[in-house]
């Protein structure tokens, strides 16, 4: 049947016809059956984050919400509880870690693309992938058995050579080194660098190799084709990827809980050991957690988990406008 | 449309030309230049493609490459300045001189030579995050030159690109914001602002509708009294408007690389081949 | 209504899906060109390889980083080798750049830099790998035996020998199982509704989804112990199963969603146009499609949850016997056993964790090997080049 | 229409997997129903990790005379409180009672019903890992206020003047002592510092003005308090935290200058540079420097005055020169009503066997041997466990409470707290001291003789005891019977498990192979 609006008063212009759209009973019942599947998926998750925001009230009521992120104490039996130094302690390793891997992996992308000899491109895509899978447990054991000893090296190098950069100082002269933040910077590291790759090698392969070519044609060299071309083109995907990666780093747990030496206050010496993460704090105070101390971990968990999502949320959002973009 | 032969071009200053200098291309070669292809055999991994290929592009010429689809006419003219070897199992043999220089040989660096010799490709690619005034300076920072006046410059580009009185006014808007062939017409612009010897075209028209079309042909004859032009075309009457001489390649069975059959001045070639099998392609008997 | 459908409406779809084959010419798997000599005595050049005086530059780069690095390390009494690679490394940076600026322009050197460091870090990255792995099997590789793979700890004293991961497999397979079963058809079914149906509830149903793909997993740890296993219920595999699930959920729904999109929407339209209802054209010919996608989002799903410790050590507890009910009492799996293992000093213990890693890393390995198989041959079906 | 012949589109390759994961699902089920591995269910505990190493060598030993299962994991005595009462697992274990700040905990769980069961003794090591200008140093002699100075003074230093002296012999480093503490609720941490209040209090008080003064945000009411805590003081100057015995053992083992409190049993057992991590001796009230060994733990423990609950007040003062201080118990938290019997019985034969055979062998790792006092103490409450078997009669040789020297309080009467008659047993006291190679005693040549003599009764008397233990177990046996295909079965069943998915894989594999290999 048309409809006629009321504005539309001249009996000359079309009004389109309503299409009356008869849904069959089986498509009705897939439909159902889909969006109760979407809306458990929305109940599940959606649930987990409104319960973690209501259990998390007790706590922060306690301490308060101002001194729960503005002190970094830990004493949850008298309800004094905060976690600051936690969180710059979590930042503190997840940038260590991206100034470590945003470099490597854009560099691995760059030469997975573009610089590999084409019979080993597809192995090293492959290799990417997996080490993308590999469990954190491995990257954990393996950096804090073999890879302190090295990293212990590059942080007295670093020390020795850049100690007027204030991040590579150390409080005294002989301060032990291991389970450093930037040691468990550097492992979380390695762990973001095959995400981070991946991504962006995606949205660099995606680059119409048309536009790479004319870069050539016209004299360029292959960095200034990458640097006028590539990047150019790539940039808010691999902005995208490597947010993806500092929302992982953020978030790493258990590779943290073994290597660094917790402190629930915040270590402004990169190089030495000792520092922390909510996910490690978590980790290490739950199981000996009541009431008012477990409330106070889920509301470190929520804040944990809020500036995750935050991270998250902009990297996809970055990423997908790209996807569109292409 | 406006296209302006203008005097700036007469000028074609020496000053802008900030192309590492070098003994190999002295300047008193200039406008043109010349390529002489010879025994070019190309390869991609094991399959052989194009075999034994002379061909001399004279100076101040517009050289059409013709021949059915496959028969290895992209991957000559690509071979003519260094972009065949991009693909990484590409292998070539035999000489191809610019001037007298192998442009194959240790010294030639692949991008001197790429800026030496442009080229015009199939679909327009202008660069998508550049405005239309950097696309036409890309090739200058690509190239690792500098300008004086950047402004002059793309504005000359542009006019010689027969694009200037279309864009004069939204220099600043996004490159694919032009219609297609004006499009390609910007790519004409960018790869004549490095000031090449050569310009080679790879079916600049393919993608194009006929207006378009006729506009960069119109083009092409006035580049082509300063720069020598290569181009590739599957449009006979298109071969025949612009170029001087032609060459046909042809692939003559399944499985065997393409080869030039006739080459010579366009007129030769179309009205009076030598060979019946160019006979039977011009005249439309099979491709 | 029909009940079946014709077969002959799918083959048509793969028929249709491999012609689109469209694949940028640089990834052409063409085989590498051989060194024998073509007919007629043209000899094939490379042009891409070193010439002879990059290759004089190179050599000269690295000896005088070496050289350099050594002089001042003897000068300033350096003795830490990292300090040495690290000095040659930038010295060898810093002359490739000069050598080849002084020999060709800044804009050849400055790419012969970037070359370098590019490859660089890809070696770097590489052999990184290589190290883990490497390290992981070498380490694991000894205790790794069918005594080891069949019994579990608890005969074992602190001091003793042997013992095994086999109550940790089993814990492992079990969860993964229930968190399978639990998150891959919601996850699935989600995907659909995302995708196909883009229902009312879409915009805010893929808004959570994104938001929880960077769920900390401890996270779901803690909510699965809180409203779980702190309620009286206790911990056990089913909880640590729930954990897992919800962590899965939003991956596997990422994954599926891309696949689908993969699908040529003129296949759902040439369902439609046959006919077929909007359930049969999905469930008929999208879903047979992308099925190869979607298990290998799925075991993609798996394969991250499989290494997943945090969630797990808050809702398995880990256990040193078998436990063969996942919905009663505590249960151990692979990364928690490792975990526990790797806390004490007992180098036989550290020992039993680095086996149980190889198993775990082993595990992986086959989930990947396996998606990996799956969606190639997914993606020869539907013809893409992804 | 019916002409088209239809069938359900389900493709071949899903019909396999299919089938596949439907065996996979059946066989899985077959195992879980047809093999049970434990007689009787598996008890869950969790708690001290001082006695954590005791503990897994009993559930070994239990699940291979028993066959059943014990599933323990150390994670701290607050951990082990804490996850008793909220019900997480089925016992807890802890070096202390519950605190008074936890009353409020145990009013509230549904478990509050229970009996401390005293399992295990043993002396506080302070491992240390040190390399002087001559080597490491393996023999360090700590006064009992140097001690506690290393853990609670922030600049101390190796060659701290009070340390040098006490080693003339050694040649200490000038380097900051780097003290590492349990960053978890440890039973250990409150015994220690509960030691340090007691033998050092000025230290202790300086400690507190020093957190007051730096730190004032970790300052916890115990601490302010003077009390002992349980959660070591975070963040105060060089100390390091770390997550139970054998987290700290492992931050000592990896960091030079360091210096921990923890079980003797994770330090013995901790290697640094292939040898035993070194452990200092610690000066008592009498003066000596006594290593922690079991003989000088139990001496130490002698002093301890029992509570009401079957807890023991730990004293630091007493004045036998043989004795280590600190040293302390730990004790199994059980619940003793609504404990599902089942799990009565297991956690029952557990312990019975723990206090008695099980203490045989407690030597070999550091801790001491209960003496017949505790273990009756023991068995006493663990009757009181729902379906707990019957009471050994067989203390596997236990000895007599320690026959110590009067302290500065009322010691003896301390150690016979239960009323048992403390003096009658010198001989098979110094026996035990003897064994355990005490450092402090000293033996005259007649009770050295003396010893060997009880041993050897004590000797003949675990015989027979076994002999009836053996009866027990078959008895026990034949109560918790449960099917159980024995370990041949199960491995016949796994083999053919794995073998099947092994081919299965292979299959696949060999598929997709092949399918890619036809494609080219």
């Amino acid at each position: 049947m048309a409809l006629t609006s009321p504005d539309l008063q001249a009996l000359e212009e079309q009004v389109p016809r309503d299409i009356a759209r008869t849904v069959t009973r089986g498509d009705r019942i897939f439909r159902t059956l889909c969006a109760s599947a979407a809306a458990v998926s929305l109940f599940i998750i959606g649930g987990t984050a409104l319960f973690l925001a209501i259990k998390a009230v007790p706590a922060l009521q306690k301490a308060g919400l101002l001194s729960f992120f503005t002190t970094s104490v830990w004493n949850p039996t008298v309800g004094d509880f905060g976690v600051l130094g936690l969180l710059i302690g979590t930042i503190i390793i997840a940038t260590v870690s991206l100034i470590v891997a945003v470099p490597l992996a854009i560099g691995l992308a760059l030469f997975i693309n573009e610089y590999s000899p084409a019979r080993i491109r597809r192995v090293l895509t492959s290799s990417v992938d997996l080490l993308a899978a590999m469990p954190s447990i491995i990257f954990g054991m393996w950096g804090f058995f073999a890879l302190q000893a090295p990293l212990v090296g590059v942080a007295s190098w670093l020390n020795l050579h850049l100690s007027a950069i204030p991040f590579f100082r150390l409080s005294e002269p002989d301060a032990p080194l291991l389970r450093s933040s930037f040691i468990v910077g550097t492992v979380v590291a390695l762990m973001i660098v095959p995400i981070i790759t991946s991504v962006s090698r995606d949205v660099m392969a995606q680059c119409p190799r048309s536009q790479c070519e004319a870069a050539l044609a016209l004299g360029g060299s292959r960095w200034g084709m990458i640097k006028e071309v590539l990047l150019p083109f790539g940039k808010a995907g691999i902005t995208g990827a490597v947010l993806l990666g500092f929302g992982r780093a953020l978030g790493e747990t258990i590779a943290v809980a073994l290597i660094i030496a917790f402190t629930i206050e915040a270590n402004p010496y990169v190089l030495e050991q000792g520092g922390g993460s909510i996910a490690s704090l978590i980790a290490i105070k739950f199981p000996e957690a009541q009431d008012l101390e477990i409330s106070a971990l889920i509301a470190a968990g929520l804040a944990l988990f809020s500036m995750t999502l935050l991270v998250n949320l902009g990297a996809r959002a970055i990423v997908r406008r790209t996807q569109i973009a292409a | 449309m406006t296209t302006v032969q203008s005097p700036q071009t007469a000028e074609t200053p020496a000053a802008n030309r900030q192309v590492v200098s070098s003994e190999i291309l002295p300047e008193e070669l200039h406008p043109s230049s010349r390529i002489d292809a010879t025994d070019v055999t190309c390869w991609f991994g094991k399959r052989k493609v194009l075999e034994r290929c002379t061909l001399s592009m004279e100076p101040g010429e517009v050289t059409a490459l013709i021949g059915p689809s496959g028969c290895g006419k992209s991957t000559f003219l690509r071979s003519l300045n260094r972009m065949h070897e991009l693909v990484p199992v590409a292998a070539i043999a035999g000489t191809i001189e610019l001037d007298g220089v192998d442009i194959y040989s240790e010294e030639m660096s692949p991008t001197e030579v790429r800026s030496r010799i442009g080229m015009v490709f199939q679909k327009p690619n202008p660069f998508p995050a550049m405005s239309i005034a950097d696309n036409v300076l890309a090739g200058l920072s690509l190239s690792g030159m500098s300008n004086e006046d950047p402004k002059a410059l793309v504005e000359q580009c542009l006019r010689r690109a027969g694009l200037w009185a279309e864009v004069s006014d939204r220099l600043n808007e996004g490159g694919m914001s032009l219609s297609g062939g004006q499009q390609q017409r910007l790519c004409i612009a960018r790869a004549l602002a490095v000031h090449p010897d050569v310009l080679l075209m790879d079916e600049p028209c393919s993608a194009l509708d006929p207006i378009s079309t006729r506009v960069i042909e119109q083009t092409i004859r006035e580049l082509c009294e300063e720069i020598t032009i290569v181009i590739v075309t599957h449009n006979m009457q298109q071969a025949q408007r612009v170029s001087d001489k032609c060459a046909f390649f042809l692939v003559e069975s399944i499985g065997d690389p393409g080869r030039i059959v006739e080459a010579g001045p366009t007129t030769q070639v179309f009205e009076n081949p030598s060979d019946p099998r160019t006979y039977d392609y011009v005249t439309g008997q099979f491709g | 209504m029909r009940l079946f459908a014709e077969p002959r409406l799918q083959l048509e779809v793969d028929v249709d899906m491999s012609l689109l084959d469209e694949r940028p010419l640089d990834e052409t798997p063409v085989p590498e060109a051989p060194e024998q000599e073509p007919i007629e005595e043209q000899v094939p050049f490379r042009p891409r390889a070193l010439v002879r005086s990059e290759r004089v530059e190179l050599l000269l780069a690295v000896a005088s980083g070496v050289t350099g690095s050594a002089v001042m390390c003897l000068l300033f009494d350096w003795t830490q080798p990292l300090t040495f690679a690290i000095w040659a490394l930038l010295l060898f940076l810093g002359s490739t750049y000069l050598l080849a600026r002084d020999s060709q322009s800044p804009i050849v050197a400055t790419d012969r830099l970037i070359t370098t460091l590019v490859w660089t870090s890809g070696g770097i990255a590489v052999s990184v790998l290589l190290w883990m792995l490497g390290y992981v099997v070498v380490k694991g590789i000894a205790g790794l035996n069918f005594e080891y793979l069949t019994s579990d700890l608890s005969k074992v004293g602190p001091l003793d020998d042997g013992g095994g991961v086999f109550h940790a497999i089993v814990g492992t397979l079990e969860q993964m199982l229930i968190a399978s079963v639990l998150s891959i058809p919601i996850a699935i079914l989600t995907a659909v509704y995302l995708h196909e149906i883009r229902g009312r509830l879409a915009g805010i149903v893929r808004f959570v989804i994104d938001a929880m793909s960077g769920l900390p997993s401890i996270v779901a740890g803690l909510f699965i112990y809180t409203v779980w296993v702190l309620q009286g219920r206790g911990p056990s595999g089913l909880a640590a199963g729930l954990a897992l699930a919800i962590l899965m959920i939003p991956t596997v729904t990422r994954t599926a969603e891309e696949m689908l999109k993969t699908i040529d929407d003129g296949l759902r339209e040439s369902a439609l146009a046959l006919g077929a209802p909007q359930w049969r054209s999905v469930m008929q010919v999208v879903l047979p499609t992308a099925r190869s996608g979607l298990i290998t989002a799925s075991i993609l799903g798996v394969a991250r949850a499989v290494g997943e410790t945090a969630p797990v050590l808050l809702t398995a507890f880990g256990s040193s016997s078998i436990n063969w009910s996942p919905f009663n009492g505590p249960q151990a799996d692979l990364p928690l056993y490792i975990y526990q293992l790797l806390r004490q000093p007992n180098p036989a213990q550290i020992a039993r964790a680095w086996s149980g890693a190889l198993v775990l890393v082993l595990l992986v390995l086959i989930l990947f090997v396996l998606a990996r198989v799956i969606g190639e041959r997914g993606a020869r079906v539907r013809g893409g080049s992804r | 229409m019916n002409l088209v012949r239809r069938r359900a589109l389900v493709p071949p390759s899903l019909r396999t997997a299919s089938a596949v994961a439907l065996s996979a699902i059946v066989a899985v089920s077959v195992l879980c129903t047809g093999v049970a591995h434990a007689a009787g269910p598996t008890v869950t505990g969790t708690g001290s990790s001082f006695a954590a190493l005791e503990i897994e060598q009993w559930k070994s030993d239990v699940a291979n005379e028993y066959d059943i299962a014990i599933n323990y994991q150390a994670g701290g005595s607050t951990q082990g409180r804490l996850s008793y009462l909220n019900g997480t697992v089925d016992f807890g274990a802890s070096d202390i009672e519950y605190q008074s700040d936890e009353q409020n905990l145990i009013n509230a769980s549904s478990r509050k019903d229970f009996v401390y069961v005293p399992i295990t003794a043993g002396p506080v090591a302070l491992m240390f890992n040190l390399t002087g200008p001559g080597g490491r140093i393996s023999n360090l002699d700590l006064t009992r206020s140097d001690a506690c100075r290393i853990f609670t003074e922030p600049e101390i230093k190796w060659n701290d003047a009070s340390i040098q002296a006490t080693n003339p012999g050694v040649a200490l480093p000038d380097r900051k002592i780097r003290p590492v503490v349990r960053n978890d609720g440890s039973g250990t941490s409150f015994v220690f510092s509960e030691y340090c209040i007691n033998v050092a209090g000025d230290v202790w008080n300086a400690f507190k003005t020093y957190v007051a003064n730096n730190d004032p945000d970790q300052n916890s009411i115990p601490l302010r308090e003077g009390k002992p805590v349980s959660t070591w003081p975070q963040g105060i100057g060089s100390a390091t935290g770390a997550t139970a015995a054998t987290g700290v053992a492992q931050t000592v083992q990896l960091s030079p200058d360091t210096i921990t409190y923890n079980d003797a049993a994770t330090a013995i057992t901790t290697f640094i540079d292939g040898a035993p991590s070194p452990v200092a001796s610690v000066e008592n009230a009498a003066g000596a420097y006594i290593k922690p060994v079991p003989a000088a733990a139990t001496i130490a423990l002698g002093y301890a005055e029992a509570r009401a609950n079957g807890t023991f007040a730990l004293r630091y003062d007493g004045a036998d020169p043989g004795a280590y201080f600190p040293s302390t118990y730990s004790y199994v938290i059980a619940q003793t009503s609504g404990f599902d019997p089942a799990k009565g019985k297991v956690l029952g034969t557990f312990l019975n066997y723990a206090v008695t055979a099980g203490q045989r062998n407690v030597e070999e790792l550091s801790y001491s041997r209960l003496s017949t006092v505790l273990v009756n103490l023991a068995l006493d409450k663990v009757q009181q466990i729902p379906g707990a078997p019957a009471r050994p009669t067989d203390l596997a040789g236990a000895p007599p409470p320690p026959d110590v020297l009067a302290g500065t309080i009322a010691a003896k009467g301390a150690a016979g707290a239960a009323g048992a008659a403390g003096g009658i047993a010198g001989a098979a006291g110094a026996a035990g001291g003897a064994a355990g190679g005490a450092a402090g005693a000293v033996l005259t040549p007649e009770q050295a003789k003396a010893a060997a003599a009880a041993a050897e009764v004590l000797a003949a008397q675990a015989q027979a005891a076994s002999e009836a233990e053996a009866a027990d177990q078959s008895a026990a046996d034949e109560i918790l019977a449960v099917q159980t295909n024995g370990p041949g079965g199960r491995e016949v069943i796994f083999t053919l498990l794995q073998g099947a998915l092994l081919v299965g894989l292979g299959v696949f594999l060999s598929k997709g192979v092949r399918t890619s290999w036809q494609k080219k």
